[in-house]
């Protein structure tokens, strides 16, 4: 259960300088940990680190978290520190964005970001805009977390993938993670970070694991991550799509060959550009992978920055996989044909690199 | 609030009190009440199996209230509730076969297998459906008044929602649409004393629900039992019958427990055994069947029979629907536009 | 101030059949009108001929609207038909689609769709899904009208073009004019279209004059509309954006002689790709023209169509146009800065098609 | 509403009756007042001259709300009001130069021309902010709350509003958790009769606005005479107190009215000219100037010398706001991320 290894955390191109102590090459014990042993682990250092950290939402308290990632957390630090609240998303979000105004760091758990959209003015007006508006005299230093992503069977409005719609907001900063050791650097720095960031996570991920570095480390935003390195075909995925990326990859080497490099984004905002780019001048070929709807999508705004950018190292399109263009259906079979699969992404790769059998 | 109002308020509960409820109607509440426990029962021991998907929200325990309030509302009247729509549907009369067939994902389901529990639907009795995003339906409740009064017709709005729904700003603003434009509407607010996890008391500032809707909003609130159906009929009806006299809208605070966990996936370690045992002693069933049974209208050997024909109509129900087909995977792009285009014509 | 005209309304393509008898051939006397005017005129025709429209919002009714939009409406409709609210954006927008699933046909003003955003849950989860979660049992014959787009020094909240938002989300049609006649054929197709139609105005086009029939016309959704016929580029454009848009192909006409087409897609969804597609398969070149946040846009789904339709045609990759990636300053030059003008398109116009003087 | 807030509160007025503002703080009120006015009419020369763009909502006639309640806060109390914050600004003691440069959208501004009129805001002052989206801001005032109560601190929120937002879920919920987590804030609604040209009483099912948030969120409501600085002082002195006490909130209905329309570009054709000569009667300004006169505190010479030392102060400030030079257009990219990256780097 434990492995060993060097970190690969570059030191160059991040935009937080006073985090570049932790971005050395360190030996590290890595135990195997489950993503929401992970989220729940960076969330109770950082407020050990930092007394003017504090969790809210509904149920992350008593009930240890809907989906269990703030387990054991009430316990350890006290109902100040981790807040029940009812069922207020608008009211929470503000009083999370207005604790932030004042100095604290707050932790703002969404049960699930689909529940987020009732209070949406608040995360996409007061919290990234109230710094420009004041001229830069607030930060609003505040992490937004929960599930984006279709869940399992639950229908149309509770099956949002919200990243298109917060990575499209200009102030925001916009985090998903793909592996539990991402998960736990990110969030960390998330927490640390003077700006509202959302951290996007899924359920059907909280049960993975992976490993973790036992040592204290914290990840830069704004950095891709070559899950699978590769030749003959680019795919940008971030999040869930990642693994479902890596799968599709791993596939397409065992019946074909393919060497897929699969690029994991990590964070959609700020956007790596420059992984994505010069991973597709070196394969020529581009997919794009996501859950969300497929129109004005992230994937979207990748092809026509790929396309701006390197058209002349293109041998195809930038093709773009995403869930179908619908709300999400209950039905189990309608579900699985409408979010894509690691059968579609396949497909899809095939498609872009003109593989023929 | 007003004298005038408080004084129209005294007189909906003296009527209500004067509604007497026949035999028929106790028995064919009971009847109802019991086809929702087993139907839910059933669906329980599915969701178990992992043959349902989704959340699965059961009403069990509060079966009284939509039985109740139900049985005062009219062909014409509209329904809207929350997530925890079974007892609703079936008390508003859908066949428990395309039920089923919805928690199946079927496309002979009532909401043809896009909707799944939380979301019935049934047009053909003005049921609009079950709603999951809480608080949000109370809007759209709204508007389904402003049709009535718009089109001067007599109906009344139903619309249902938990005590935790009311800490949402969409109930706020409802009920002050509902109270300006003084709309046709009971609000049915099921007070089962927990928000999910979260007991009432650590979610609401007031705990005395009743008491937010009238001088905030100028609709008067009662308090009624919702775990004895006839007194949730006589008070609905009362309601019911003041909205259709152009009052304007009611808020009812109905007080309830549900006896399962929030949603089938709830360790429910927030109540205690024995908070849980003191309300099933006044099982709305339980309690309806003594009453029926003193007042000679059921003994046991009709009440054995009774669960019989229902646990069969259960099962069969349950049965046709767990056999019908899954959906055409081309379906997925149909229903979604009305007046469609693109890929979204069939 | 008459002009007569043939209109080009071709009857194909369209998906609303009984709409098609309208489309026909005919010569129409146009006398000049102002956008505001076009669209009170299309409210008025369509609420004396069909007694479920109402409409409802802030200030429609005894304000004559905050933009007058609505003048004289209250007055010849009554208080029943023309309603105020009060400042309850999530309330009436879902008391609209309440009576729109109970067989009315409501027209929700909202006095700016930035405002909109705190009923946000409303427009993107109840207006599109519905339908779709009762498996098609009911339809949602509703229309939300206002303004998306820059006001004048408005600031960061107040500015919202809400386009690629809206646009995201399947369920919903997304409706943008950017002249009198298109305005006034396309409200009237909306208020009779079966499913929510979200219609984005723009304040500084209120009060723009151009030619409208005097009979009765309506105009079909999803059709792009050539508003300047050319050889050297194609601008898609829609909305104020493509008046911009228009400006610069004038300006680059007259001053070096290009000839750019440009397309005023009048409708985000249904999207006519077709139209853009010929277009740029003509020209080899393509360029986006919005006023929104450029990250995940609507220009971005462009760039992303156009390459993956037409890579081979392409002579350059496709440039997008839209507001710089930040909140709406106050300060007037910085404003100007921001949304893209005549001078900004030209530009980038010239960069695509490598243009040198 | 409980009896022992109830008590409480009557306690409060009582207390609030006590309070006696001593003559200095009189002459500075009726000067902040003066000033207030005479900034605003500058404003609305500029505005007309087409000098100033974006929204202006004029604070005429409202200035003694300002002005008496933040002559009860301390300097370490927190302040956020909505988009007609130019004389909370003022009275909160923000120099005029900034908000006039805000006004011109230059850099000196104070929110560096990124705000204007609408969002003023000032750290040093704890000011945080006009904002301009109806309600949004009410959810911020239990943030700061929060973080008050978290840091056991002493100070208090003064959370503005119209009557108008009122009708916001945002309200309700912002209101529901200061009840339920009894932030120190002290609510209070500048109910001017009007939201934009929707009286009270075509917007607000309840028009007796301190009555909706007792029995709703447990707050206890009073109303106070808003175009009476010393009142409105004593109240909110009172009140101020009451939350300091660890009481939880309190909500305050003042009465007031805006004699300008609601921004610079309303026909005011909801409202009769007599309705405004009639609390113009009540001017917040005359009637402290006429107990100055009265108590022998002010003459005309004095009146006059005032009047124009604020004059001279006023076009001062305005004349080299006027001068100061437009941001940079690189300042676009600036102050939007504090940890910045790719273009916001500056
Ligand atoms: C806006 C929103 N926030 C959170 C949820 C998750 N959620 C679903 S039901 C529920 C509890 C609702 O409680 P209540 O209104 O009392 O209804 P009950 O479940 O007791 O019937 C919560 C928090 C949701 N569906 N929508
Ligand atoms: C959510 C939202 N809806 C609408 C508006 C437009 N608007 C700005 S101010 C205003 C009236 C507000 O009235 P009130 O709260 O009474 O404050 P007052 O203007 O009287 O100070 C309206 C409708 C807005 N800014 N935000
Ligand atoms: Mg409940
Ligand atoms: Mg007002």
């Amino acid at each position: 259960m434990y492995g060993a290894i060097f970190m690969r955390i570059p030191l160059d191109r991040t935009g937080r300088d006073s985090l570049q102590d932790d971005y050395v090459l360190r030996r590290m014990f890595m135990p195997m940990m489950q993503f929401r042993e992970a989220l729940n682990q960076a969330m109770c250092e950082e407020m050990q680190r930092d007394a003017d950290v504090f969790l809210i939402g509904e149920e992350v308290a008593e009930y240890d978290g809907a989906y269990k990632v703030s387990q054991g957390m009430l316990a350890k630090f006290g109902p100040t520190r981790v807040v029940d609240t009812p069922i207020s998303e608008c009211g929470f979000a503000g009083l999370g964005i207005g604790a932030a105004m004042a100095g604290l760091r707050p932790i703002v758990e969404f049960m699930t970001f689909s529940f987020s959209l009732v209070g949406f003015d608040q995360i996409v007006n007061n919290a990234p805009k109230i710094r420009h508006m004041s001229g830069g005299q607030f930060k609003i230093p505040i992490v937004f977390r929960g599930i984006s992503g279709p869940g399992q069977q639950l229908a149309a409005t509770h099956s949002w993938t919200i990243d298109a719609l917060l990575t499209h907001v200009p102030g925001l900063k916009v985090v998903v993670p793909s592996t539990p050791h991402d998960a736990k650097g990110l969030l960390k720095t998330a927490i640390r970070d003077d700006d509202p960031v959302f951290f996007l996570e899924n359920e059907a991920m909280y049960g993975n694991r992976g490993e973790v570095p036992e040592q204290e480390y914290v990840l830069p935003l704004g950095r891709a991550d070559i899950k699978r390195a590769g030749t003959d075909c680019t795919v940008v995925a971030w999040g869930h799509g990642c693994l479902t990326a890596l799968a599709a990859a791993e596939r397409l080497n065992q019946l074909h060959g393919l060497a897929v490099e699969v690029v994991d984004l990590r964070s959609l905002r700020p956007l790596d550009e420059e992984s994505i780019i010069q991973s597709v001048r070196k394969t020529g070929y581009c997919v794009t992978v996501e859950e969300g709807y497929p129109t004005c999508g992230v994937g979207a705004e990748i092809a026509a920055r790929v396309q701006e950018k390197c058209l002349d190292d293109l041998d195809n399109a930038v093709l773009r996989v995403a869930s179908l263009d619908v709300p999400m259906p209950y039905s189990k079979p309608l579900l699985n044909h409408v979010v894509p699969g690691v059968e579609r992404v396949a497909e899809a790769i095939k498609q872009a690199v003109y593989f023929r059998v | 609030m007003g004298k005038t109002k408080e004084r129209q308020v005294t007189t909906m509960v003296e009527q209500s009190q004067r509604i007497e409820p026949s035999p028929s109607q106790l028995l064919d509440w009971y009847r109802q009440m019991t086809l929702i426990r087993q139907f839910e029962l059933r669906c329980a021991q599915s969701y178990q199996q992992q043959k349902i998907g989704g959340f699965c929200h059961l009403y069990i325990g509060q079966e009284a209230v939509a039985v109740g309030s139900l049985a005062a509302a009219r062909p014409s009247d509209y329904i809207i509730t929350a997530y925890r729509d079974h007892g609703h549907a079936i008390a508003r009369g859908t066949d428990i076969y395309p039920l089923f067939a919805e928690l199946y994902g079927k496309s002979t389901g009532c909401s043809h297998g896009k909707g799944g529990s939380m979301h019935f639907f049934d047009r053909e009795r003005n049921f609009f459906g079950g709603h999951a995003i809480v608080g949000a339906h109370i809007p759209l409740a709204t508007g389904l008044g402003w049709a009535i009064k718009y089109r001067r017709q007599e109906s009344v709005v139903f619309c249902y929602f938990g005590d935790g729904a009311m800490n949402q700003g969409a109930f706020h603003e409802a009920l002050n649409l509902a109270g300006l434009f003084k709309l046709p509407i009971v609000f049915l607010a099921e007070n089962n004393c927990y928000g999910m996890g979260t007991h009432v008391q650590r979610a609401s500032a007031v705990t005395d629900l009743k008491l937010r809707t009238g001088d905030a909003y100028g609709i008067p609130g009662k308090d009624v039992d919702g775990m004895d159906c006839p007194a949730m009929y006589r008070m609905s009806q009362a309601a019911a019958e003041y909205c259709r006299g152009g009052n304007g809208s009611i808020f009812l605070e109905v007080k309830t427990y549900r006896y399962r966990g929030h949603s089938m996936s709830d360790p429910q370690k927030y109540r205690t055994k024995e908070e849980l045992a003191q309300y099933q002693r006044y099982d709305p069933i339980g309690r309806l069947e003594k009453q029926l049974k003193d007042q000679g209208l059921l003994d046991e050997k009709k009440i054995d029979a009774l669960h019989q024909a229902i646990h069969k109509q259960v099962e069969e129900a349950h049965h046709r629907a767990e056999q019908d087909p899954d959906p055409e995977l081309d379906d997925v792009w149909r229903d979604i536009y009305a007046n469609p285009f693109g890929p979204y014509r069939s």
